[in-house]
């Protein structure tokens, strides 16, 4: 993944994400990571390993299995001026944590007219493969995002996974943030310095005139394996990285797509009112050009376990270049990518169990 | 703390919670003119939960409270004339208008905002109660919840965290008998309450008629503990709301509960008793301050102006 | 407001909605209603008043608040073949729901593969106005319209709130009830008998050629009011009511908005992620014409208790004719209605304190 | 129900045993071939809380479970075929291939899905136990849980419920000490659960051992007494998790608990105890039928088809 880093260090996301931890308790007392597990011998998959060894059990600790009250303990220890990282193995505990982050975290520095701040970062994993099934696997990130007061980034790369959880951890706001775990062994350039990277900031990774290609988190990696395979058969798709989703730099979006006339938005979520929604609806209202818009993202179903309907599940390179690809030559005949030359390396790597 | 002479605490005490009587008194008379357009939660009736416990604390204790919150709000010291510009929802509120009545704050005296949801606020406290840990400091937090707050589950598993991790938090259940028209009878199991809570290895002390200063001794000790490294505490005050749920108004004959409930706690009304421990002359030179404190607060909210409409869009985030 | 029932009777929304509730109880021993406060000499602003002594303590009862575990008696009853009814008198409270709705309502008939229905029903409030403020205001129906196998329905009128209801109850799925506490005291032409409105089929509630504004819960109430001020100005609005926001009928939207060129899309909720943008981005993606769409709803603040911000937060009729007349003569002069000619019948009688 | 002569009850609780330990060697040796790709949560060790409760129930009465459930499923009488081609992700699994091991089903035999989300089954359980209540049936749920869901508010919430309600439901709790890798002492403030549990009214009883006797026995009688009218009942059987988390392996490496755990719990093996209670050959009839039917099994499994591409649309919403 290129990245913007003037460094030849290769580092993984995990990595990443445990250096840009680390660094920030380093520089800031206040900082402290807990949730479940986080002290353990696997460490959230090796992204808080160690940490307790040099911050010591008050700074890094596991939590009982208590997530509502956990995220309230967040809140308050950061209204006290301390910044929590509050880690969540998925994504799909967060249905616990909502009362206290749409009813309180989000509304605190509103709703008491700016006497508290609630600089606090909620780390949560999106699961998927190896049968993670219905309730292991969800991005539920645009719940999140309709609430007013909350920011949401969701790093496709290592370079990001550091820079925005630095940025996340300095924000005076609650943060959540997204992670894909079949991200977290891929690689990118990754300054060791600390560094942050701006929330707001939409990144095009690909420059391109045909069609405009939104990616949110790992689907970024997967558009850009499309990308190759369009550009294989003539078509130069522009791809974005739109790295925070609050604030959403809706205006890089909406040039591209009005530049192009294509919007081909892809989320590993569900569509309907998801962040795909979003963007599309957002760039219609800045834009009188007639754009074609389309939406990628799971099946309007729950996430079965099995894999051969697993497969069919998830937007991958295949289904997104055949979709691009019928966007920008919507008379020609059917093209479908061979799924051989699709499949992705962060995807072959994975094995369970987990 | 060094113990004031008695009769210094009576005064204290007696004027507490003749303040927050007669502030709500008042907030119920304005009421029906529409100048207050939000919902108001009285504590008529249950003065002494907030009054005894409040009184223990110092300037840089913490509070953390519920919707019905006015009593707390008062007995730590906030500030009354923003609290009745809050509740009239102007720019000169607490919150600048953007909280009303159930979202009282004043951080400048260690009173964390309240809320209108149901037991949100009691893991919040125990997360600022942690942060005071951590920086070796000897402050405490008080939360203040209601009897229904105890039947949600984050009430449990905020028990358990702050057991676990000895937080300096002292547990305030103001117990007065209903949620909404609704009787303990049809929510809880049983009432042994303090008997569960000592099971996470907190100390429980029941108050059977919240007199002001039996709550008062046992916090005094209570938080000493606390101070000195101990972990959390638990206090289950009896109280009875003689007021409606939310509103101004009385509500005996609604049929969710009897009149003569009322007149045997107005029997042993604590406002009533410390006044009349105090004599006569001290207490209306007390009552005359009270008055004219409240006229001032009034006036302020009064002849304050409305927040400008731009203020509908600051304090989104935090910069 | 209109409805089509051939009956001259009417009945408010909220003596509607406890018709059909007493009917579908008459009807079928499983169906029972529980929640908060159900029972009481209140009985939910008067919707279930008088169920208790018809019905008994077993199929009308009060919980404890438990909001999280009583989410789950839901489900687990509607498993063993009842019908619940869990009512919310504020929708804010269902963010303590979410891990039952989101993980195992939503999930469990696609989950066991249809060993198991989850047949109930959540009615949930949205409260308004009288400083009811931040946490208790707040319509979140996209939150639930997010996640698939959950319907949701938002009816506007009395009408309509008797029919959804019993076709809520009857459904075999778990269907999120909307309702808009302004609404309770509207009332409309409403059969005695017993009827089902089906889901899934908007309606489109005034006919016109100028624009399509789409309105949901009591949003289409403004708008109808909106309307009427714009044809006064030879603006010709159609406006039309999704009725169930799932199943949504996008194709009587979309082709309304192919006709007209226009989409104005207002909701009782935040835009970002809302039903409105879901609205916004289904229609693009079904129609190669250009049109022009808008979306409006919450201020994307937190929502304020004094009036005067209050005031400012939701939409109107006069901010929203305001915006139509924009869009349909974008090189007019600005208009903007007379604010005195725009009140509303049920915001004028509404009165706190509650 | 009548007692059994005690050799039949052996036999059974024998059969039951070994055919659990069985089947998930046989998972975990199948594991490595990748034929399961689904996460497993193997309950080797543990088997005597799903045998000792479950021989008590009737086939109408209810089982709810947790994503560590095949003990309880097979226990119960769940379809052992569907079983290994539901962890295969065939469409002749209990739920067609969707569910994989974190997600058994059996309604056919009322067991009632089990869950990934930990402590989201335990409610449901009492909505199904209130349908049962309500329709005036003598049936009875058991809702089976971890330690670590007993640190959730909802399993607070649901012991106030069901013991408000006196809905018939026997709360067990498998405490196998750990959630994931975290021991008891990081996250339970005291361990006196029973007793928390008891002021909820509800009788309460803590095994040390799981003996599969004694467990067996106080179940018969806390289901009479539920059958009856009475109301919930609660049950703490204290066990070990001999294999890893989650997957086939073992991980007395892995630092967080050591191997002398382990044995001093095998030592106590109830599989071991019972069979060789019952002699060796009856044993080794036994334990080759069960091999048969294991095998059955994960033929059945192997040679079931993946279900169709279609399948993915159906059942999102029922009819
Ligand atoms: C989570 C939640 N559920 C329900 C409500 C509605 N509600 C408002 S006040 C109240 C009663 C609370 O009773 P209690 O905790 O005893 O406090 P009290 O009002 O008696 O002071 C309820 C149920 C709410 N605000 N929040
Ligand atoms: C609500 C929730 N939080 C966290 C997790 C992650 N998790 C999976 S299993 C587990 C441990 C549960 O421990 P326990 O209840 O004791 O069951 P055991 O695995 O020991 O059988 C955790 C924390 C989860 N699945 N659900
Ligand atoms: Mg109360
Ligand atoms: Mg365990």
């Amino acid at each position: 993944m290129s990245s913007p880093a003037e460094t030849d260090r290769v580092v993984t996301y995990v990595d990443a994400l445990l250096e840009g931890m680390a660094q920030e308790m380093r520089l800031d007392d206040d900082v402290f990571v807990f949730g479940l597990d986080v002290d353990d011998h696997k460490g959230i998959q090796g992204s808080t390993l160690g940490l307790v060894d040099e911050f010591g059990a008050d700074r890094v600790f596991t939590t009982p299995l208590s997530e509502d009250a956990m995220t309230g303990v967040a809140i308050g220890a950061a209204i006290a001026g301390m910044r929590p990282v509050h880690v969540h193995i998925r994504m799909d505990f967060l249905m616990l944590c909502m009362n206290q982050l749409v009813n309180m975290a989000s509304k605190s520095h509103y709703m008491y007219d700016g006497q508290v701040t609630v600089p606090m970062v909620v780390r949560a994993m999106i699961g998927k493969s190896w049968g993670q099934g219905a309730q292991h696997s969800q991005g539920l990130h645009s719940l999140l995002m309709h609430i007013p007061g909350l920011k949401v980034v969701a790093p496709s790369n290592a370079y990001d996974a550091k820079g925005c959880l630095t940025t996340a951890i300095r924000d005076n706001n609650p943060v959540i943030f997204v992670e894909h775990r079949l991200l977290y062994y891929t690689d990118a350039y990754v300054p060791e310095e600390s560094y942050t990277v701006p929330f707001g900031r939409a990144r095009t990774v690909r420059e391109g005139g045909d069609i405009t290609i939104v990616g949110v988190s790992n689907m970024l990696v997967e558009c850009l394996r499309a990308q190759e395979l369009l550009s294989e058969e003539g078509i130069s798709a522009e791809v974005i990285d739109p790295v925070s989703l609050v604030p959403l730099d809706i205006e890089t979006i909406t040039a591209s797509a009005a530049r192009t006339g294509r919007l081909l938005v892809v989320d590993n979520a569900w569509t309907n009112c998801g962040a795909s929604a979003e963007i599309v609806a957002g760039v219609m209202e800045r834009t009188d050009r007639p754009i074609m818009a389309r939406r990628m993202g799971y099946a309007p179903t729950t996430c079965p376990t099995t894999p051969v309907l697993e497969d069919e599940f998830y937007p991958n390179p295949v289904t997104i270049a055949e979709k691009a690809h019928a966007m920008v030559r919507p008379h020609a005949a059917d093209w479908r990518p061979d799924p051989e030359r699709a499949k992705l390396a962060y995807q072959a790597q994975f094995r369970g169990p987990f | 703390m060094n113990g004031p002479s008695s009769i210094d605490v009576t005064v204290r005490l007696y004027r507490s919670l003749r303040l927050i009587r007669r502030v709500e008194e008042v907030v119920a008379e304005i009421y029906p003119s529409d100048k207050i357009k939000s919902p108001v939660h009285l504590s008529i009736g249950q003065e002494a939960v907030a009054v005894g416990v409040c009184d223990t604390l110092r300037a840089d204790d913490v509070v953390s409270g519920t919707y019905r919150s006015h009593a707390a709000y008062i007995a730590k010291g906030g500030d009354l004339k923003a609290m009745f510009a809050e509740l009239y929802g102007k720019a000169t509120g607490c919150a600048g208008g953007k909280a009303g009545s159930m979202h009282l704050i004043d951080m400048g005296h260690n009173i964390l905002g309240s809320s209108a949801v149901v037991g949100t606020t009691v893991p919040i406290a125990l997360g600022y109660a942690y942060a005071i840990r951590r920086r070796g400091e000897d402050r405490v937090v008080v939360a203040y919840f209601g009897d229904g707050a105890t039947e949600e589950g984050v009430f449990h598993e905020s028990l358990n965290f702050a057991a676990l991790k000895q937080l300096p938090v002292l547990f305030v259940c103001e117990n007065n008998q209903f949620a909404i028209h609704q009787p303990l009878e049809k929510r809880w199991a049983t009432d042994r309450l303090c008997e569960r809570v000592e099971t996470y290895g907190i100390s429980a002390k029941k108050f059977a008629d919240s007199n002001v200063e039996s709550i008062r001794t046992h916090t005094q000790g209570a938080i000493a503990e606390m101070r000195a490294g101990g972990g959390p505490a638990f206090m289950e005050c009896v109280t009875y709301r003689w007021r409606e749920h939310v509103g101004p108004g009385e509500d005996y004959d609604a049929g969710y509960r009897d009149r003569t409930e009322y007149e045997a706690w107005s029997d042993k009304d604590e406002v009533a008793r410390l006044g009349a421990a105090l004599g006569e002359n001290r207490r209306a030179d007390i009552d005359a301050e009270i008055e004219q404190q409240i006229a001032e607060a009034v006036e302020f909210a009064e002849s304050s102006p409305f927040p400008a409409i731009e203020e509908l869009h600051t304090h989104v985030f935090a910069g």
